[in-house]
């Protein structure tokens, strides 16, 4: 049902993927975000990571709730199909297109309040049925959209711009996944590119629902002094857990010895994450020590950030349906009816 | 009384009844004599009052019948109300292990006891069993009350338990006691008796829910989202049993579907709008409380224009209202569901018969159309077991999808526009994802022009709007049809009714005829209503709207669609939650027509 | 020319121009000249097209402008489509700072070029301070144009800033650096300009959202639930600043008031329910969106006759739609909001005056007919500013619970129940929960009888839901009773509306007359209709129906509700997501009459 | 606004608490379930807790949405106001109730499918809001209403009473709430009413949100052979922290010396809780701890019961929202209504 595409000529200069496409053609619609807003950073990540691993922008399907980071689907990949739902459901959406066509790479991106307000029981499920997605949540502590009221992920104490503290705990999408089972979970800074490109790679390659919780900041309503999702607060107070390379099976395995000790996974697709200088005793597959890591960070006052815990054995959506590898839309009406005779038969048993 | 009466049992849910119910019903339709069957079932698990309603008749009515000739009081809880319900002259049997209760005695009726209890106690040990056994006993004693083919209904025990042969053994013990007892104690059968006939040879006993099911499957549909539900429940269920069967790949032994049991309604919505974006006949089936959760999502397919396919088993509402009850109160929901201007395609099925034809007219009518379709059936269709035709199918079947753009297709066009519509059918062209990267645009809920592309102007917004006014302007012609029953020449008085009400009101028909009254009679199947309606409506200057709800909902949609004044139609309205009984039709219309006269 | 005319303003949004626009807006209205202003914002927060419409009338007409007489093109991504706005020999302001761009060349109308960007760049330093007082500078270009009183606008500027010393130098040089060279370079006023009035000393600059919170707080709510969503936000923002500011107590310094920011509008409208379930005067606030996902837990509020008031802020669907347009399409859906039958009371405000008014209406009427009442706005009414009678308040007011027995009225009585109508207006009594043991009750959206215990029974059940229709049809003459616009004696033609379309109506009606079309106008302010409004309809050969939505929902709901023929009402509609202007409805009336004529 | 209801005359065999009200006062209507329904004896329990703690039966409000469960809330304190909402949406409409009048006793009855499903975003929220009610999740791993489809709660594997494995992962309600920062959480199980007694107390008086998990098996579908939810799995697989006493503050506590090495935590309103046999290590007000114990059990295949954390100095939603003591719902008009005058005075801002 695909189709392959001659790569159109272009200016020599610009670097080519294995497609023969260059990053120009990841990128999509001008953005409308305002100025220097962290979600434009994760947007270029975004095509960046598709850029690297050679992914046909036509086989992605990227999904969306509604939201400022609901709207950046819009502007990454301009030859993929992208499905700007409703608020805070974007999940079940997504769930419904993979369980329809399982071959296409489907990339969710939602926000804060899309994410952990409207949307909480839906992500959850998302997240227990192990649909097989990226799922960025651009989390910045406030409905920018709506003009910067406080979100569920805003910490205690976290100042609005009109001075007021937030009052209500938050909500950490993070903890929240690693108690439901989550099979990859992650943290991210919009403004840390270089340690998130890695993990939307890794993200992108999971099988299974792969979480990351990127802090994002919103410029015109909680980047100011005392909130503590601004970019200044978040730089000063993340840590991340080690910084992760991610080596793609196709390409063999220089950066091997350029670094000492390094704990690495290997993706169902035989990719490998590799943590560099990561403390040896922590175990990136042990749920229930990225959790304490997790929480020990929180009483410290600071945000754990990194690719947190990966589980690459769980059954996905499919898997636990059982279903056939080609994709149901694809699959011919004739080995889908049962046809005249089976309803005859049938008929007999309603006697 | 040949084959032409009604009887009804009271019990207790959750104590084995359904089936001795159930094989009563099966073993007059294997006498080959037209037969339907009502449970009045309560929305808990065990105890709780459930009554069984069985009519026989030679012409082939199945409505509700109006008046029960036969009652089995089994439940001391609605003795008083149940012997209420015997028409005088008629019989009430009741089990006589205790002393008949004062509540049961009425001096115009036959009152005859059968000590089941006791029998079974004899005959039987632990409690379970004999609670199970007492039902089989009665239903020995309708056999030799009724005259039912002792040996049909022994040959089907025989079939159900062929596995179990202790259970064989109880059973036909049971079956004799309560039959022998009453052949011995009362002269048998009763007037109201059955004879065979053979009038039910190309028939099934199917329920509405199992059908759709079945239209689901042959209609191709590989992805089914849900949340359980009453009286929706079982066909998702009904669906999944039959893809196991039939939609396993034989050589991989994986599934050529995908069912979802969602976290609720609204993920269930978002299911199915997700897969048929994606290209896959998705759908999903659901009651009242359900509908109105999925509001949001329906005003984003609509407006999107993604396929989907929404079953509404309606029950009786408003809120949770009585789950286990019929009613036809969704109508005006689902017309125009979601705020905004809306307007939706929905199918009326008046039997299983129809469950499965339109579950299959549903799919094709949502990708050909791009909106989403409601095929809006009811507890009683759903759930109860009806006798009708055979379900067929023509291997010549294939799906129509719609316009939707192929790869070459796409590499042939310079610019695809998702909304633009090319040759003024209202309908655009859509591309699938993954299929090719010229096919590829942007979903969005939010202002769009026909290119897809988001836009805040009012001309460029109007321009998409207006072509799905005119894309719903076009489905009226092309969903099914309505019914015109006519009867003789230029008669001025119209009935209009549509779905399950079908069955009452063709026997309300004849007994109108029967009285003089002669009157046309058009069942609706679907909305939006086309100009057979409008024409209907205009040749008719008497017209009854029969409907299940409080409000006149199909009125009210007459009056907006055709522009008739409300006035001219008189609302016929029954909704108790029971299904509707031909005399309610009758009664009611022959009323306004005396009133009118006066 | 003097005192009647319009001007626009293009800029982009997040730039700060907001306020220079209030700015302007407000010196003209504090000249006691009567003004309106439409903010056309996108549905972003920086960098897109925006626009303010200012209208000065002498006769006090605050609909629409039909045509711009000077458009300031401030944008250069809308200089096209700005420049065709501009009425033939009308002006054109633009930023001479650049050459003059081609797509604002027009030889029918006068083009003044006043080079903002550089007089700021050489009088201010910083992008964002350069960016911010050239929203000031061509202020003072307007000032000098249209003759706005330079005091009074000094004199507004020193208000604003007073704390600030800095920000109130450089504006006063930025006003002047505009002004002087508009002054300088070009005769100054134009023939359209400003001529001090007395028209506005009673009068009120303030929005629909404003006045709503106001509402809610004067009618003594406690309790707001919401989720945020444009055009609802600012109401529920507004209450919370109220609050702060009248509710906390003096001694305790404790809240008088909770408000709680949900996590969906469902979440919203459960709150709402329980807290007026407990006693509270509560309220939620949302748009079209939020009210397709509280469709279930309205049903509930219906059903189980719990007070609520739901503010549906309209703005432009079906879907997500153009949340920063306004239109009237959820008229449908609230009127019959939720599966099952059901059938809600409605209150239609037409400007920010009678968003106080109505709020307070809304309150007596949630409590006094115990089902939830919907107060519908719109985005124009509720985010414009609009010139309004000041807002007064009757000291004698005392909130209408309804029917609620207190301890001692439960002490007295025999047995309560909830859902017993005792004196025959459909209204039951109810009791709060922890008032007194004999007023416990059981609510549930299930089935329930007249004392509110559970029930399948037909009769039962169809004698609560008859006592609901009932208690409907009793709001219809307690509602707020609609408009009567009479134009000399029995006109035949007469026009119906409601909402906001109020303004475009009025002038319509006046233009009409001078055309020598005597109309009749008729202003709905509430649903379920009462008899005036039959009688209008009744007593009127031609009607026109004024409303903005495609479907002509309001026409629906008087075909329904009033039983007049479809087809006897002529719908007017404009659903392009801007306020509805006079002319629209003077040239469709026409068209249509002559039409008919011809 | 509330009145003094005088004791009517009674048996003098039924024992009677301090309101002189005895058991009887505190049933309600008949049930409706199954017989051996877990529910029913959760309910008993109820009907116990609420007589030893002299709640007068009209000050409670019983909440509720659509379930088995969910109808329970009619079976105990016929004199108690009853709200059985729809379907997974209670814990709204609860908090609503509770905005509206603070002075009531919440008690919310749920089910999984409620909670869990349809319902899981507001039962976090309720949470996080911190609403002063004692939330009961009867937990029996299925959709018992509509005949026994597999719920959020089902373990993997377990099988349907058709046979068919559970093939989704569970959501644990305990380590969701842990994780979202609950401030208390306990698990009980139907079938042992002396250690679920006193957690229903606990809960009872626990200022802010109560979450007490019962396994509460399914008779008619999900007690057989096979099903991890059934009472006899449970039974053999429940393990308890340790038995708790309820002492509330009124009683002196007798039973001080009864038992040895005891921890115990103090409850807002002074009565006290305390843990008997509890391994000395246990800090039941850690929440990491808690966390920890659940997941290790969880591992061993065991289940956790017990009360497993408390949290007494956490804001409850009203302190969160600094309302007035007094019922919102008493508060009289006048101090409502800020009057013509400033009215007047407010309007010359709109000018
Ligand atoms: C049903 C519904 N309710 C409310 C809204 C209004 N709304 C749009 S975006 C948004 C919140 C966005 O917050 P978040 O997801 O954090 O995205 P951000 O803008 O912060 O990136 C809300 C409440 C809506 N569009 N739909
Ligand atoms: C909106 C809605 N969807 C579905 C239903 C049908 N329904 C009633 S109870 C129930 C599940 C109950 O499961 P649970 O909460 O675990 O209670 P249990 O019966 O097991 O105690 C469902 C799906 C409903 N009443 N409302
Ligand atoms: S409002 Fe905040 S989140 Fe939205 S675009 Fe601007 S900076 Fe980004
Ligand atoms: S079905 Fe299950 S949960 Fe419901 S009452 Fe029966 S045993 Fe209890
Ligand atoms: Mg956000
Ligand atoms: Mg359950």
């Amino acid at each position: 049902m695909t189709s392959i595409q001659k790569p159109p000529v272009r200016h020599p200069s610009l670097q080519t993927n294995a497609l023969g496409l260059t990053k120009r053609d990841y990128e999509g619609a001008m953005s409308t975000l305002c100025a220097g807003c962290g979600h434009d950073s994760v947007t270029a990540a975004m095509v960046q990571a598709f850029f690297e691993l050679d992914i046909p922008p036509h086989r992605a399907a990227k999904m969306s709730g509604i939201g400022c980071s609901s709207k950046t689907t819009a502007y990454f990949m301009r030859q993929s199909h992208g499905f700007n739902s409703v608020h805070g459901r974007m999940p079940s959406v997504a769930s419904g297109a993979n369980a329809a066509n399982r071959e296409l790479i489907y990339i969710g991106v939602s926000g804060d309040g899309d994410s952990l307000s409207i949307g909480l029981g839906q992500l959850c499920h998302a997240i227990r049925r192990n649909v097989d997605m990226l799922y960025v949540l651009e989390n910045n502590g406030v409905y920018g959209l709506t003009k910067g009221q406080f979100s569920a992920s805003a910490d205690v104490g976290s100042k609005s711009k009109r001075g007021e503290p937030n009052v209500q705990k938050p909500i950490d999408p993070v903890l929240l996944a690693l108690s439901l089972g989550a099979t990859f979970v992650a943290r991210g800074f919009s403004g840390d590119k270089t340690r998130l490109l890695p993990m939307l790679k890794a993200g992108l390659r999971h099988k299974g629902f792969a979480l990351i919780d990127v802090l994002s900041p919103c410029v015109s309503f909680n980047d100011h002094e005392g909130s503590t999702k601004s970019y200044r607060f978040t730089r000063e107070n993340y840590h991340e857990l080690a910084p992760v390379d991610f080596v793609p099976l196709q390409r063999e395995i220089t950066a091997e010895t350029e670094q000492g000790a390094s704990v690495s996974v290997t993706m169902h697709d035989g990719s490998i994450v590799r943590f560099r200088e990561v403390a040896s005793d922590y175990d990136p597959t042990d749920r229930d020590a990225a959790y304490a890591h997790v929480r020990a960070r929180q009483e410290k006052g600071e945000i754990a950030t990194g690719l947190l815990y990966i589980d690459e054995h769980s059954a996905d959506m499919h898997e636990i349906a059982n279903t056939v590898e080609r994709p149901l839309a694809d699959v011919p009406f004739e080995a889908l009816c049962p046809g005249r005779e089976a309803l005859e038969k049938l008929m007999d048993e309603y006697r | 009384m040949i084959n032409d009466f009604a009887f009804k049992i009271a019990t207790v849910n959750g104590t084995g009844s359904a089936s001795a119910n159930g094989l009563l019903m099966q073993a007059i339709y294997r006498m080959g004599i037209p037969v339907s069957g009502k449970n009045v079932f309560p929305s808990n698990i065990q105890g709780l009052p459930t009554w069984y309603e069985i009519r026989v008749s030679t012409d082939g009515y199945t409505a509700r019948p109006a008046h029960i000739d036969l009652v089995v009081a089994l439940n001391p809880a609605t003795y008083g109300k149940d012997v209420t319900t015997v028409r005088r002259g008629g019989w009430l049997l009741y089990d006589s292990s205790w002393p008949l209760d004062h509540a049961l005695v009425r001096d115009d009726i036959t009152i005859l006891g059968v000590p089941f209890g006791q029998l079974c106690v004899e005959a039987f040990a632990g409690d379970r069993e004999r609670t199970l056994m007492r039902n089989i006993a009665y239903t020995g004693a309708l056999v030799a009350l009724l005259d039912i083919d002792m040996d049909l209904v022994g040959e089907m025990v025989r079939e159900q338990f062929a596995k179990k042969r202790s259970l064989l053994d109880s059973n036909f013990r049971a079956l004799h006691l309560g039959y022998d007892y009453t052949k011995k104690h009362y002269p048998c059968p009763l007037p109201i008796r059955l004879e065979r006939m053979s009038a039910t040879r190309d028939q099934v006993l199917l329920d509405g829910n199992t059908a759709a099911a079945l239209g689901c499957l042959y209609a191709g549909a590989t992805v089914g989202a849900w949340y359980p539900i009453t009286p929706a429940t079982s066909l998702m269920e009904a669906f999944s049993g039959f893809c196991k069967r039939y939609r396993v790949d034989p050589e991989t032994k994986r599934n050529n579907y995908c069912i979802l049991q969602a976290e609720d309604e609204l993920a269930a919505a978002g299911i199915t709008i997700g897969a048929g974006w994606a290209g896959a006949r998705a759908f999903t089936s659901t009651a009242g409380p359900g509908i109105s959760l999925m509001g949001e999502f329906i005003g984003l397919a609509y407006y999107t224009e993604i396929p989907g396919v929404f079953f509404d088993i309606q029950r009786t509402g408003p809120s949770t209202g009585m789950p286990t009850r019929t009613q036809q109160a969704d109508l005006l929901s689902i017309a125009y569901l979601s705020h905004g201007d809306t307007k939706h395609i929905a199918l009326f099925p008046a039997n299983p018969g129809e469950c499965f034809t339109m579950s299959v007219a549903a799919f094709d009518l949502t990708e050909r159309f791009q909106t989403p379709v409601f095929v809006v059936s009811d507890l009683d269709i759903g759930m109860n077991d009806w006798m009708v035709p055979r379900l067929t199918w023509d291997d010549g079947y294939r799906p129509d999808r719609g316009k939707v753009l192929g790869a070459e297709e796409l590499e042939r066009i310079k610019r695809f526009s998702r909304y633009l519509d090319v040759d003024g059918d209202g309908i655009a062209a859509r591309s699938l994802p993954g299929v090719h990267p010229k096919g590829a645009y942007f979903v969005r809920g939010s202002g769009h022009d026909k290119h897809a592309a988001y836009t805040e102007d009012a001309d460029e917004y109007r321009e998409v709007v207006d072509r799905l006014a005119k894309k719903l302007k076009m489905a009226e012609e092309a969903v099914p049809a309505p019914e015109f029953y006519q009867n003789g020449e230029n008669n001025s008085v119209g009935l209009i009714a549509l779905g399950g009400t079908h069955a009452a009101l063709l026997e309300a028909r004849d007994k109108l005829a029967a009285d003089g009254i002669a009157v046309d009679y058009l069942r609706i199947k679907a909305f939006p209503f086309g100009e057979a309606v409008r024409r209907f409506l205009e040749t008719h200057d008497t017209i009854f709207v029969v409907e299940q709800n409080r409000d006149a909902q199909l009125r009210s949609l007459l009056a907006i669609e055709t522009g008739l004044a409300r006035d001219r139609m008189t609302p016929v309205l029954d909704y108790g939650g029971l299904p509707l009984s031909a005399d309610f039709v009758t009664s009611e219309v022959t009323r306004h027509l005396e009133a009118r006269v006066a």
